[in-house]
């Protein structure tokens, strides 16, 4: 549903055809390294296993292994051999597992591939992708479930884009491996599977828009990722109830779209921003903080946050007590006073 | 089959064994933080240590490597674990595949290294495993419905770690390494003479916390055994593509540390050396590396579809060297395997299964909002609030539940 | 200045003498150890050379090196040893050089030191320290100046406090380390050498509360570590054009106090929030949000972000044009509209 | 001055010199990704290599490990080298006492490693270097105010990466061995021929990147050179505290890579092995990882107090191991260090001396603005923003001062 909202045609495009988000993934890094010979793609069982979500599917048979590879198990090593694959101009993709096993390449992605450019004045940038499979909902034990989001947004340095739909993900990936800036490329996992008619190649909003998926007059919610749906069946709920819900879905986490969500809010008013990591000092925080500084005088009513709570995530039998649902959202809008 | 941990400790024998060391660990340095102790620099064998072969033939000489095979009654004892400790992981993988668990990492096939290993060290020492090592923990005592709540998802961790003397299950790799050799350092400073032993998987070696492991060992002279159980895989990724060493025991000489090269699917081998590796420690000569050859029969997970990186031919050739069979040929050559002793190990088995099922089918009642109680020591104002915020939601919900029971009831 | 308003008399303090702040944290260390044999210390140099900033001076010599020693140089093998130490019953206090140095520790902070204790249902608590010297301004080339706050504060589990004077200092270290939850304690490197008169022990509020240094009327300044300073100066500074600036003094990152900040806050109707960190994810987001969402009908404008800007910490020669001043928080203070 | 750096350039003659590898050496395999190398499971020697004692006398036979002495044009050029470097270096510390820069890290004493290594890699080739490797960045030819725009404050990076082959000195330790891998993997892909050379620290052979540097390296056998200048120190913390290996050469046994413990002092060998090294990976034949056995004379940078942590008289001794020193002794037994040539040498490092000074004592004129200019390539919205505000900012405070200036005036 989404899908068709953000999409936009292009002249070449085949005819549309269901896909998953992780077919549209691995037809954006089909092109993209048919396109580009300075593309490759390695990480942990990304060769033969086509990856653990089979996002790299086929690409090995299809490139060989001077293209894509497994590499050894380790994310420092991952990273840090992108970047001088990147140095050289290259222009790596690499997969992190999940976001948990991000961690051990952090210092290389804070201390080096988002400042090298900056460090050099321009002169060596990196055009790289760290590809992550992100968040929760999934079922999976303990550190397969991480929102690592807050930690790259909060690096100057670091573009971080998620995209919550097939064609969003296809077009994004595209244009994240395209780009001089190194990105981190987020894929909500809960989403892999979910479909989408899609003509290939497709070309959606650009990767640093947020995009309007519904419109609305009452609310705007601001969902990523995992959460566009979320909001969406919120705002399913509410016009039941007669109250219009906007969804924006945010695509791009950093640059942030200051633009698309404030014309949206300045039009409802009223905000709520959902995503599944811990509130506390999350993504959520910066665009309530942001959203506010902008638009105070514009708002009814403060910027809600709905979201995990402040604890590690859950196993999976608890998860469910953790996610933000729509009625979580429904609940959080009845908090604020609606006496206009 | 409460009584699993205390019969298994009750017949626990293994210790009594005075096993004997390689004469080059003889003189080790006495347990002191500022004794200068002798670096070890010398290569592993090439070939792995092997104390049975695949014919269940005793093995003598140089590919013994200085090691003696354990007494027989101590064989009886491994075998009876691995003998347990297979049936019960050959039943979680079959309540896994009918949806009971969320995931189950199989050793079936390493039971040599799993078993041989964690009976090496005594009830006092800790031990610190990977998502792979449910039979170790098996072995030590914990029950199996503790044991595996994580991976049914109930909760985290299901065992209480101090009573057993046991880590969680790490799942992020290699670091819980550095952990068994924080511990040891710790009890070193407080003079406890325990010895800490931690696995590590071939792929995990290849983490940069593997090498802080090793390295703070060496330095710190901890009394830590390192068991590298090389599997051969990390999910996909076959040994070539993880390293370019000979073995992954040559890694010890960088570190100054002993490293043995174990034939992995050879328990006597795995009990000896790695006895002889927790004794060094406990008397204060430093750590070791073990690497256990061995091989991953199961695929990864339940979710892993190993017929995409490996072949069936291969998994056939690791069956024929199956770790159990080769004891049991040379028990019974023996003659140290009676019928009413098989008998009594299968019973032992089969209880551990039956357990297993019972545990496993029973679903657990977890409380939902002890989601917010055990994050911190000191209670947090904002974690109450969001406690106070579902538990009014479970109330609602059940309160809707309950008018609709009541509804439907009418 | 702002240690005599936070301090507590206490009964067996010694005549007030002048310390640095480093001079007190090395106090609070000297006496956690005497006070408590399972206190040890360890890190890079923390040994003979006392720490790269001295606040290990003496130590050694003290209590001999099984109590604290030079580690080898491996930040993940320090963090990842202080967890297993922890787990023995110890109380280990371990030192990350800078910021930018704690990141290799990245994944040992995240996925174990925060998560332990709810993994285990509380049976296996961390008592454990984390000392980093904090933020820059102190002319440091790169990597040397980084905040990493809100990296921290982003990850549930963690306690996250921050002294500004060297009362606190002592005061906080000591809680810290009787605390059964791991402590992240960060010290600005800035205020290292800033002096006060104290009488040793001192108490001081409790670790997890926040304090207000400067009473006022009109606007509430909320700082933390070196930020305190600078809202003081902006607090003088405003008093001679009339306004009445009131300074609370965060100290506790995460858990953050909303009942001392927001009482301030429904006085003053208006604040601002000051660190050098970067504004985009930063600290002052959560700050911001939550003082907003909790607040939002007492407040006449919205909450400021005076901070750092959205790039990588400059090199010595430019820092100053980066940092924020007391000057910048006047100037956004002008901002607002002022018609009531 | 301009012209150091083609200067030097020009009469690098160094590479004409047809090196032998030692014979274990000859049988390497050729360039391509898929073929199986020949894994290396040699011990290095625990005796440090050596072409020249510390007397300047040439040294044969199984101590020299099978390396040759390299030609005498070579052995003046390095030593013309290291003067070079010496003067800059002991320039630069006397200017950073006097305020002129941030902070200096001095590599006096180490002047072997840094001159030997980066000497025998070719134009072609890219160097990975760390804070300390100024004086080998000196020797590739970059200008000396370009190399301490860092250390001076005025920006992170001073030079052009592309134009010198030369990435940025790295501060967080070890980090830059993974980037110098990864470049020579990527060239590997594209059969262009270059090594990639990186020096590190003993104090950063503890990271875990260190680690996963030589694993990735050997795994695919990348065209890479790591150096380890083991100085004995890292900051106040002696080698002993970092390792338990008799020597930080053998951790390229766990690794599969040939290692080499050279003497850091002695230019002769320094240059032998890692130009074999640098020929071994060009050809093929993988990584390398050569230790240079050296001291750090200076304090660890201007900040420091190392006599909190060593004696006056270790720093003694090692002095009477100069490296300079070594040389020049045997060059005079040579006949090859002819007055003119030593007057020659004077007046080339007086002229970087000469130069470094002018450069430093020259502030530089920084645009506070530029530093929102380079963080993206793609620009931000917000970014202009505050760039916008910064400007405002310094208008007023320029007008400001105009205005204080024009009152001043008055
Ligand atoms: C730091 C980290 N990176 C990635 C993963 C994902 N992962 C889980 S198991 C595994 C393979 C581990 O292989 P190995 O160490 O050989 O152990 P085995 O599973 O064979 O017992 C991977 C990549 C992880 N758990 N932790
Ligand atoms: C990851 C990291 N941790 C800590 C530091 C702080 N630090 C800078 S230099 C240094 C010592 C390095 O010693 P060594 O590797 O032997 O190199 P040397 O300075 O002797 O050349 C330390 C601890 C750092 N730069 N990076
Ligand atoms: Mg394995
Ligand atoms: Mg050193």
């Amino acid at each position: 549903m989404t899908a068709t909202t953000t999409e936009q045609e292009t002249p070449a495009a085949s005819a549309p055809t269901q896909l998953t988000m992780a077919g549209a993934l691995n037809a954006a890094l089909r092109d993209a390294m048919a396109a580009d010979d300075r593309v490759v793609v390695y990480g942990e069982d990304v060769g033969p296993l086509g990856g653990v979500f089979r996002v790299t599917d086929g690409l090995q048979a299809q490139f060989g292994e001077d293209r894509i590879w497994d590499s050894p198990l380790a994310e420092s090593g991952i990273i840090g051999t992108a970047i001088g694959m990147a140095m050289y101009g290259m222009r790596p993709v690499v997969e992190m597992q999940f976001d948990a096993f991000s961690y051990p390449a952090f210092e290389q992605m804070v201390s080096h591939v988002a400042k090298m450019r900056n460090r050099t004045k321009g002169r060596m940038s990196l055009p790289m992708v760290v590809r992550i499979p992100c968040a929760g909902a999934i079922g999976g034990v303990e550190h397969h479930s991480d929102s690592s989001e807050a930690y790259w947004t909060a690096t100057p340095g670091l573009t971080v884009v998620m995209p919550s739909n097939p064609a969003d993900a296809y077009s994004m990936l595209r244009e994240a491996i395209d780009s001089d800036d190194p990105v981190v490329f987020m894929e909500p996992k809960s989403r892999y599977w979910s479909k989408a008619p899609i003509s290939l190649p497709v070309t959606t909003a650009p990767m640093d828009r947020a995009v309007v998926v519904r419109e609305g007059t009452d609310v705007t919610l601001l969902g990523y990722g995992p959460t566009v749906r979320t909001a969406l069946e919120a705002a399913d709920a509410a016009s039941a109830e007669g109250l219009s819900i906007e969804v924006v879905d945010l695509r791009s986490l950093s640059p942030f779209d200051d633009e698309t969500v404030g014309a949206s809010v300045r039009k409802t008013s009223r905000a709520a921003v959902i995503h599944e990591a811990a509130q506390f000092g999350g993504y959520g925080a910066e665009v309530a903080a942001r959203v506010t500084e902008r638009n105070f005088h514009h708002l009814a009513a403060p910027v809600l946050r709905v979201t995990g709570f402040d604890i590690p995530y859950p196993s999976p039998k608890l998860e469910e007590h953790y996610l933000p649902t729509a009625d979580r959202v429904l609940a959080a809008l009845d908090t604020w006073e609606w006496d206009d | 089959m409460a009584t699993l941990s205390t019969r298994q400790s009750r017949s626990f024998t293994l210790r009594r064994d005075a096993l004997r060391a390689p004469a080059r660990w003889r003189n080790i340095g006495r347990m002191s933080l500022n004794v200068e102790h002798h670096s070890v620099r010398t290569l592993p064998s090439e070939k792995p240590i092997r104390l049975l072969d695949n014919a269940g033939h005793a093995v003598r000489g140089a590919a013994a490597g200085g090691f003696e095979l354990p007494e027989l009654d101590t064989l009886v004892e491994l075998y009876r674990r691995m003998v347990v400790a297979r049936r019960f992981d050959v039943q979680v993988t079959a309540l896994t595949k009918q949806g009971r668990l969320a995931t189950y990492p199989s050793a079936y096939g390493q039971e040599a290294c799993e078993i041989g290993a964690i009976s090496a060290i005594d009830a006092q020492d800790w031990f610190f495993p990977t998502y792979r090592d449910s039979i170790a923990l098996l072995t030590r005592g914990i029950d199996p419905g503790d044991i595996l709540q994580s991976f049914r998802g109930d909760w985290h961790n299901g065992y209480d770690q101090h009573a057993h003397r046991c880590a969680s299950q790490a799942t992020p790799l290699a670091t819980q390494a550095l952990h068994a050799v924080g511990m040891a350092h710790a009890a070193r400073l407080r003079q406890d003479p325990i010895v800490t032993m931690t696995y590590l998987g071939d792929g995990a070696t290849s983490e940069g916390d593997a090498h802080e492991a090793f390295n703070f060992a060496a330095v710190w002279q901890t009394p830590t055994v390192f068991l590298v159980q090389n599997n051969q895989f990390a999910i996909s990724v076959p040994l070539s593509r993880q390293t370019h060493a000979v073995t992954l025991a040559d890694k010890a000489v960088g570190y100054g540390m002993p490293g043995f090269h174990v034939d992995g699917n050879d328990v006597a081998a795995m009990y000896a050396v790695t006895r002889a590796a927790v004794e060094r420690a406990r008397s204060g000569g430093g750590p070791t590396l073990i690497e256990g050859l061995t091989y991953r029969i199961e695929s990864h997970t339940n979710s892993d579809d190993p017929t995409r990186y490996r072949s069936a031919r291969d998994v056939e050739h690791w069956k024929r060297r199956d770790p159990i069979e080769r004891l049991e040929k040379y028990l019974v050559s023996e003659g140290a395997l009676t019928e009413s002793l098989r008998a009594e190990i299968t019973d032992a088995a089969e209880d551990v299964a039956a357990h297993t099922r019972d545990v496993m089918t029973t679903e657990a009642v977890l409380d939902p909002l002890e989601l917010f109680d055990h994050v911190y020591a000191r209670p947090r104002a904002a974690l109450l609030e969001q406690r106070a915020r579902l538990e009014a939601e479970l109330a609602d919900a059940a309160s809707d539940a309950g008018r609709e029971h009541a509804g439907a009831a009418r």
